[in-house]
């Protein structure tokens, strides 16, 4: 009942890799497989098997996201730096050391995954049980922040996608698309009625019908369709 | 389990008056009048026990109520102002657009606002300017509501889109 | 009237949680010590009468909520909240960070959150706060769902760092 868990489990690797969260998560995952700690963890074949898994994967063409791609590259700086005698400082000195930067990161990331399924086990409101209800699907004025601005915002957006091209075409710019029908018909003398709404949906499709239907009402244009739900065409007459 | 109190379990976690078709899908093999029933015993056992709620039967559904004799003291409890999601786009338009006119709000929105308009000047969120055409602005209200200091402090459009971008711009992201 | 029953209609009638500050406020002459006591009897009022619901305590309030046993009868009527572990992921970072920018989140997870934070400020789990860059913080919400009391009652973030260590530490001796 948990669709979020994701446990490395024993399938193949390769049919898990786009359920790794992201790189790190896929570091991690080597990690525990090569029973190494990040205490006593060995870069380097980490580093082996992270970059073959992500060129066997690229191999099978399994999409792979950027962020991949970006820590592939660097694992390979930090390899070059481990291998260069420079990089290396012989009394223990702690100023260079991307490795250790790559475990800090690890670690911070490990904690933060440790706290999210901390969350994902306490008893969810809507999931394992549910509040009182509430007389109305309404926003508590108090409870408002930015978020519920834009999130309006972006409502609006995906609504008006559509509503605009509605109104645009079908009440507003039948006239337009007269004017684009007839240039048409000018220049190739028959023409489809996909072809006046650059097939480019539903609603400049409506918009284009209707513009036939009053150029042929006032007798400027026929309409021709060959049999029922044939592809209508429009001719000048 | 016993049904009645999985009947019981349905209308409180409704929002809204829970429709009697809803609550037999949920309770296959339940027929109407033994929901009334249940809901009858519900009824009688909340008075008896002394609950301060009861359940109501209104527009072909059920719905709980507090009952009348604690109105006084709900009353002492500010009851907090609630918004729609329609009136919210309607702030959020005057918000980000500036004063502006019933017919801008209309058109940007694609639907008609006056009800919105209503609410929200209601909740002083927004007041009105008189002139040709009436424009609508928000007040020192909303800045407070949302937290700001001022309308300079709502992020513009632009940063808007690190979320909330169009679907097919976020192919690079292997997050959902 | 019983002040019990007049504790139990505020909570009822209140949408979320309830601030305990608000139900002192109705309810005068009232201690918090008190009104926990009167909560606690309820809840046991509630238990012997085989109640599909009890009180919880959560956002320095107290909201009613259904048992966990009538949640299989409910998912029929309510479509359960979904959050991905992505989501979850995202969610962890900025309730232990404190209100903190997409840029932090991204690079504490390695991958782009934008989706993530889109699904969790439609659940109003978070919300942003102005400025540049933007920010996010957990709502009250977010602890009314996961039945926190503050932010304070999270599981100390250096604990998972600890048993991090502590496995390290036993891992070293059997691997060398």
């Amino acid at each position: 009942m948990l669709p979020m868990v994701n446990d490395p489990g024993k399938a193949p690797f390769v049919l898990r890799l786009p359920a790794f969260e992201g790189p790190l998560d896929l570091l991690l995952y080597l990690i525990e497989k090569n029973r190494f700690t990040l205490e006593n963890l060995e870069v380097c074949p980490i580093i082996e098997q992270y970059l073959r898994y992500v060129e066997q994967a690229r191999s099978l063409d399994v999409s792979l996201a950027g962020e991949f791609l970006e820590m592939a590259s660097y694992l390979i700086w930090l390899k070059s730096c481990l291998l260069l005698p420079s990089a290396k400082n012989e009394d223990g000195g702690e100023e260079i050391n991307p490795a250790r930067e790559l475990k800090e990161m690890l670690q911070a990331y490990r904690a933060i995954r440790m706290a999210s399924q901390d969350l994902n086990t306490r008893p969810m409101l809507y999931r394992d049980r549910f509040p009182k209800g509430l007389p109305q699907e309404e926003r508590d004025v108090a409870s408002l922040g930015i978020g519920a601005l834009l999130e309006a915002i972006s409502s609006i957006r995906a609504r008006t996608r559509k509503h605009v091209l509605n109104v645009t075409f079908t009440r507003f710019n039948i006239a337009l698309m007269i004017e684009k029908i007839q240039g048409l018909l000018k220049l190739k003398g028959r023409v489809s009625l996909l072809e006046v709404a650059d097939a480019r949906g539903r609603t400049e499709l409506i918009g284009a019908f209707l513009a036939v239907l009053e150029l042929s009402k006032r007798s400027l244009a026929r309409i021709i369709q060959s049999r029922l739900f044939a592809m209508i065409y429009i001719t000048g007459r | 389990m016993n049904r009645r109190e999985i009947v019981e379990a349905l209308i409180f976690s409704g929002s809204g008056a829970l429709q009697v078709r809803d609550i037999l899908k949920a309770l296959p093999e339940t027929g109407e009048e033994e929901l009334e029933g249940l809901v009858d015993e519900l009824n009688k056992l909340y008075l008896e026990t002394g609950r301060s709620f009861r359940i109501e039967r209104a527009a072909a559904g059920y719905l709980f109520v507090t009952r009348e004799e604690f109105t006084p003291y709900l009353r002492a409890l500010h009851t907090p102002a609630r918004l729609t999601m329609a009136a919210l786009e309607a702030l959020a338009v005057i918000a980000y657009k500036g004063p502006c006119s019933k017919g801008t709000i209309d058109s940007i929105r694609g639907v008609d606002s006056a009800s919105s308009l209503k609410s929200l000047l209601k909740h002083q969120l927004i007041d009105i300017k008189g002139g040709k055409p009436l424009t609508y602005y928000t007040t020192a209200k909303f800045l407070e509501v949302f937290g700001l200091d001022s309308l300079a402090d709502l992020p513009d459009l632009k940063q808007f889109e690190e979320v909330f971008r169009e679907e097919s711009g976020a192919g690079a992201g292997g997050d959902t």
